[in-house]
């Protein structure tokens, strides 16, 4: 007698979920669909969203690339390549700096390898050619007049590379120490 | 012998204007299914190509003529090649027997509304859907592929399953129309269509067709999580646009059985008899897309237990209660 | 009334049939293909039951086709299982290799 | 020559070809399908002798069912095909070949020494319904029978099927 009752519920709670199921979904039919024609409609991306990668510079206007390969090594597609030099006064910088977007994912792993806050990536998305050799970008078509989304950064002032003046002269450096004296 | 020239020619002409017919609202149901799943899951579906993506049958199929042909390395490549026309052939020609309205006069002689009034007209489509498993079974195998050897496995050990029930669920319409014809079942529906007086062979025959179709909820030969494509999952260009025709042409044909068999075929009060057929194969043809848009996959061994356990033994009392009230009812054959 | 062909021509079609399944059950070392032979030899025996019911306008030949039909059906059913059991007793589905009672 | 004479001996060709063709394949798959190509062919000629019920029953049953087994099976066990190798194929062969042409040739001789005999065959057709109401009047019997056996077969195969590995299922 138990046994049957049960079977009776559970086939009453089945009928039950499918039709309340069916129901949903028709009714589904007559409602307002949520998508963005995109063409037509463009939503305003967030500033920080990725995409196209640029290439900032300090406040002093210098290139913040040192050539480190950092990002190059972080790539998941192998798509950034360059070369480094040597300034005469000791400064690196990249004497070509390429970027394949036709590979580039947006993964953002280059922005957060960047030492130096030079590699960022920018909300524009919308580029896309025939021909996969036009999305080769070189170094002047990545290069960009303004420090990004952080314009203050300056690595060579703020780590310590010995190359704007002499020790304690960074930005959040203490002074040095006299080391024989104890005065304060 | 002008008479017997302008039968062949009015046959003739019946079968084109019937494929293009059956062609066309197949393609159609691709896109309305489309469109419909999109608003089931508050998206808009294909509304690029043409008005409202009206053209977008079109667009599919030149995509599907113009791809490359890629046959498997390993593959028995004449089965291979010559599996996708099975399914395809076998759904269209099923329509053959299809009467999809009461025929007309043409300057005195008769027409009428079926290819050809076939008298184990029910048997031959039974015939022709037992044949659709090869295109799986052997497209499956031939492909050397293990994700379309097991979804072939599936797909026959499935089709197989369900044709049983297919079956039976027909035996209480033969009974009570007397006759495999599927015109004569149509005509047996004058009164009173099928639908009410046998509720559960319908219902029977709906969940059985569906799983012959391996659409969801019992796409198991296809599952994509799991098996990719599951037997067509090697094919490309024209030969999985096959596939998928003839999985959409029996989809038309199924509605046109469900409404032959149960819903009194061209029987309808007011609106001509031609228009009547296509309203009832597309609420069907509604009912299966709104089915997808709803449920989920079942399990292979639920499957199987719908199958063997609830569907066939259900089928079986139905003929036995069918039988036992016909002839207390006084039936003569 | 349309004549079709002789009765004779319809015989020696269904010996040819038969025939060849009979070859294949005796000459193929297949287990499945043995019992393919069977199931052609089941058909063709058919075809010639056919055959004979038209000729003498009895339609009793038509059903001892049916009686044959079950007769084909369940015996593929039995054969089959069959085999897939001998097949996982003995990884073989050789006719050749069953020779374990080696006269 | 009436136009089913010519529909009979064109059916007759390509049903002994697929036939030919089928049983000696080394491939199993191979075989399966011009076999079921045969069975087609038989059934347009059940469909040509006048038994259309029995036309679509050998589609449905051997075209649709039996072979379908077939080629579940050999899907399912994996066969590789066999070896191609003469000296057994001749040894296999020839005795089968021999004995066959043999009651062939008995066939055809013992047919056209009583040649006025059968006459040719008469263009008619049974209904379904009269072929099935001749079935359950004269032999109903027969098809319990016949019912019975498909019920042992079926018990007999599960009986053969089932899983050993798993105990108390």
């Amino acid at each position: 007698m138990h046994q049957r009752r049960n079977w009776l519920q559970i086939s009453g709670r089945a009928v039950a979920g499918l039709t309340d199921a069916f129901a949903i979904v028709f009714r589904h039919l007559f409602r307002r669909p949520v998508t963005e024609e995109y063409p037509e409609f463009k939503r305003v991306l967030p500033a920080r969203t990725r995409a196209r990668i640029i290439l900032t510079r300090d406040p002093d206007g210098e290139e913040r690339c040192v050539s480190c390969y950092l990002c190059a090594a972080a790539c998941p597609v192998s798509c950034i390549s360059m070369a480094g030099e040597e300034r005469a006064d000791g400064r690196r910088w990249a004497s070509w700096f390429r970027i394949n977007f036709a590979r580039c994912i947006y993964c953002g792993l280059c922005e957060e390898a960047c030492p130096t806050l030079a590699i960022q990536l920018t909300p524009n998305f919308e580029f896309c050619e025939r021909d996969l050799l036009t999305m080769v970008a070189e170094k002047q078509d990545l290069l960009v007049d303004h420090g990004g989304k952080n314009n203050d950064y300056n690595f060579y002032r703020r780590a310590g590379v010995d190359m704007v003046g002499g020790k304690g002269t960074h930005i959040g450096e203490a002074k040095t120490l006299n080391i024989k004296s104890n005065l304060p | 012998m002008s008479l017997w020239v302008a039968g062949i020619i009015i046959l003739i002409v019946k079968l084109l204007l019937v494929l293009v017919a059956l062609l066309l609202f197949a393609a159609y149901l691709i896109y309305v299914e489309r469109r419909l799943l999109g608003f089931f899951q508050l998206r808009l579906g294909p509304n690029r190509a043409g008005p409202w993506g009206l053209l977008q049958p079109i667009a599919d199929a030149v995509k599907l003529l113009t791809k490359e042909d890629l046959s498997p390395t390993g593959a028995d490549r004449v089965i291979f090649l010559y599996a996708p026309v099975v399914v395809a052939a076998a759904a269209i020609l099923i329509f053959a027997v299809v009467p999809f309205a009461p025929g007309w006069t043409f300057r005195g002689q008769p027409i009428p509304g079926v290819i050809t009034d076939l008298n184990v007209g029910l048997l031959y489509v039974y015939a022709l859907s037992s044949l659709a498993v090869y295109s799986v079974a052997l497209g499956g195998w031939s492909s050397n592929s293990k994700y379309s050897l097991l979804g072939a496995i599936r797909g026959a050990a499935q089709m197989i399953s369900y044709e049983l029930s297919l079956g039976l669920s027909l035996v209480p319409i033969v009974m009570m129309a007397k006759s495999f014809s599927l015109v004569d079942i149509v005509n047996a529906q004058a009164r009173c269509p099928f639908i009410l007086l046998q509720p559960v062979a319908c219902i029977i025959f709906f969940i059985s067709s569906v799983a012959e179709m391996k659409r969801i909820p019992f796409d198991i030969p296809e599952a994509e999580h799991e098996l990719i494509a599951g037997y067509h999952t090697e094919y490309s260009g024209m030969r999985f646009g096959l596939f998928f025709l003839g999985e959409y042409v029996t989809m038309v044909t199924l509605g046109a059985l469900v409404a032959v068999f149960f819903l009194g075929g061209w029987r309808g009060p007011w609106l001509p008899p031609l228009l009547w057929f296509l309203i009832k194969v597309a609420a069907v043809s509604f009912v299966i897309i709104w089915i997808r848009g709803t449920l989920g996959r079942l399990r292979y061994d639920q499957l199987m237990h719908l199958g063997w356990k609830l569907l066939v033994p259900v089928a079986l009392i139905n003929i036995i209660v069918t039988g036992g009230v016909m002839l207390a009812w006084g039936y003569k054959v | 009334m349309a004549t079709i062909v002789p009765y004779s021509h319809m015989l020696i079609l269904a010996a040819i049939l038969f025939l060849l399944g009979a070859g294949c059950a005796v000459a193929r070392r297949n287990l499945i293909m043995i019992l393919i032979g069977v199931e052609v030899m089941l058909s063709a025996s058919g075809l010639a039951f056919i055959g004979a019911a038209m000729h003498w306008q009895q339609l009793d030949g038509q059903a001892f086709v049916i009686f044959i039909m079950a007769v084909a059906a369940s015996e593929v059913a039995v054969g089959l299982a069959l085999i897939v059991y001998s097949q996982r007793r003995t990884g073989s589905l050789n006719a050749d290799d069953y020779d374990l009672m080696k006269g | 020559m009436s136009i089913y004479a010519i529909i009979f001996y064109l059916l007759g060709a390509v049903i002994v070809a697929a036939t030919a063709l089928a049983i000696t394949r080394r491939n199993l798959m191979h075989a399966i399908v011009y076999l079921v190509l045969s069975f087609i062919g038989t059934a347009l000629l059940f469909f040509l002798l006048g038994a259309p019920f029995l036309a679509v029953l050998e589609v449905v049953i051997y075209a649709g069912a039996i072979m379908v087994l077939f080629l579940f099976i050999v899907m399912m066990l994996e066969i590789k095909p066999e070896e191609r190798t003469l000296g057994p194929w001749l040894r296999q062969w020839a005795p089968a070949l021999a004995l066959s042409g043999i009651c062939l040739m008995i066939m055809v001789g013992f047919l056209f020494l009583n040649a006025g005999g059968p006459g040719p065959l008469l263009l008619v057709t049974a209904s379904p319904l009269a072929f099935g109401r001749f079935l359950f009047q004269k032999y109903w019997l027969g098809v319990e029978i016949a019912s019975f056996l498909l019920f042992v077969a079926l018990v007999g195969a599960l009986y053969l099927g089932r899983d050993n590995s798993t105990t108390g299922g």
